[in-house]
């Protein structure tokens, strides 16, 4: 039996996010292997009613982007709220400079972020994870539920992902040498 | 002109960051040192029409307010050397506020992707009957000890950052406190009245954006006779200011 | 999109079989779209790591027969793994609190329990039941095995039942004004 069969079959059994290094265990692929199979499943559903969901080192099963319309109104639950505008600019903070401290977003947004990360972290949107570098200190990040709800399936699909990125590069690199002009003066 | 300030004034903003945004693009500006000290006046309008912010909210707001004081006092009183930490927290300021402005552009972008062409994971998975299969240590103990380090972590009322609350002084208060001692005195040293030195840097800087204010509104003359110098302040009539 | 494609989507997100005549309504088939589609995706999931079921009238998506060892211990594993803190603190808000919604749950716990409910479901520690509040949502209470296995006859008599659920209430309303300041400021 091929290993993207396998990979498939554990994918849709468990239905959940499942992490890359629990899938080494699980199925006893080497790291190129698990790396293969990722790709060979990926193209294998390009045409079918699911596809592979990537995200940071978690993969999952869901829909194919087809198929939103279809399950939207199947679906009882009433529709996904609107962010806000708080609820956006956090999660584009998440989103393409994350992992991040909630001081650092604080600092970013220039105000208090506790009760819209409360919001988020309830919505399944983000999650939290202790800080390596800070024990004192959480960072987060976004969950695989805020790619599904974006409709994406690896980060380089987040709206204008290029773009930003660069933009986001360019300015850090134009601080920094700003403050090193400060730091000789 | 007129309807804009009114409006910006009875908009709800988040942070300071936000509010200095909107009356920048506003403004159709670009976050530049220039415009920033351009909307000092509006934004410090927004503060004193809100008088009745949280004691936390209000200190991010002044915080901002103070560093658009030091931009604007540059061009009203071009004898004024700022440090070079000053110049920094100007530097900063423009940076964060062109950072914040990339992140709420996206952020809207974002919303309205959101829930558009969403992905499903699947509904449930009881493809097979449940089988009751409790952990080995699962315990009325162990639950409730569960249930009790929950209840000991739920978010508490959070602390304000006492630090930078505590001194910031209304800037109503130091406007009246200012008007009053004019009056008294007709004439008065920013040093004394500040207490330079003395104080809390931003509430030196309150001070300073408040004898700005009375500037501006033909209240007061000031005159500084040399760089770093004291700054002199004179009533320039000796009736009673209408202030407000 | 092909009918074939929407008719795996379905039965993906669903989860559990579908009678035919649902079907039918659900995807605005034909009897011989239905039967044509469910042909074709047969044969096209015959490589595959999933398969369909037709057992009577009913249709599922399950885990191809081939893959069945390694279901069958990803199944064991899942029965019997700790549940950890999250697993932990979710089945006794339901104890003490249940019958309860998943928003209740993800409320006072701060973050998203949708995950976590079905590895306590499928464990058979907690049963779903239609809310008669509110059709779109469910409740979650504790099985009877779970009150066999605890020695327990009724909620009263979980320790510190009182202490527990007073704290709980006092939070909820706390937070709930503390939320509602936020949203009007």
């Amino acid at each position: 039996m091929n290993n993207n069969v396998k990979l498939e079959a554990l994918l849709f059994w468990k239905g959940e996010p499942v992490a890359k290094k629990e899938l080494l265990r699980l199925l006893s692929f080497s790291k190129e292997e698990l790396g293969e199979a990722l790709v060979v499943l990926r193209e294998t559903l390009s045409k079918r009613g699911t596809t592979l969901l990537e995200k940071g080192d978690e993969v999952s099963l869901v829909t194919a982007p087809e198929c939103s319309t279809l399950i939207e109104e199947l679906r009882k639950e009433e529709l996904s709220k609107d962010l806000g505008r708080a609820g956006g600019e956090t999660l584009a903070i998440i989103l393409y400079k994350g992992p991040v401290t909630r001081a650092e977003l604080d600092y970013i947004r220039g105000v208090n972020s506790a009760f819209i990360l409360r919001n988020l972290l309830i919505r399944g949107l983000i999650e939290r994870i202790s800080n390596p570098n800070d024990q004192r200190s959480y960072l987060y990040r976004p969950t695989s539920e805020l790619y599904a709800h974006l409709g994406i399936t690896k980060k380089e699909e987040l709206p204008e992902f290029k773009r930003f990125i660069s933009e986001l590069e360019s300015f850090t690199k134009h601080q920094e040498e700003k403050d090193q002009e400060y730091a000789s003066s | 002109m007129e309807s804009q300030t009114y409006h910006v004034k009875t908009e709800v903003f988040e942070g300071p960051l936000d509010l200095l945004l909107n009356l920048i693009e506003r403004r159709k500006l670009h976050v530049s040192d220039i415009s920033l000290s351009q909307v000092a006046d509006d934004f410090i309008r927004y503060i004193e029409s809100h008088s009745d912010f949280p004691l936390s909210k209000a200190a991010h707001f002044i915080l901002v307010a103070s560093t658009l004081v030091l931009l604007k006092s540059k061009s009203l009183l071009p004898t004024l050397e700022l440090s070079l930490s000053e110049e920094e927290s100007i530097e900063e300021l423009e940076a964060r506020l062109a950072l914040f402005k990339q992140f709420r552009n996206m952020g809207e972008v974002l919303r309205v992707e959101f829930g558009k062409n969403r992905l499903y994971f699947r509904e449930q998975k009881l493809d097979e009957a449940p089988v009751f299969s409790p952990s080995d240590n699962l315990s009325l103990s162990g639950l409730s000890s569960s249930l009790d380090s929950l209840i000991t972590s739920l978010p508490k009322e959070e602390k304000l950052p006492e630090k930078v609350v505590q001194k910031v002084v209304s800037l109503e208060a130091m406007v009246e406190r200012l008007t009053s001692r004019i009056n008294n005195e007709l004439s008065a040293s920013f040093k004394d009245f500040s207490g330079l030195g003395k104080e809390e840097k931003i509430n030196v800087v309150v001070s300073f954006l408040a004898v700005l204010e009375l500037v501006k509104q033909g209240i007061l003359a000031v005159e500084q006779q040399a760089q770093f110098g004291d700054i002199h302040m004179e009533q320039k009539e000796v009736n009673t200011p209408a202030y407000e």
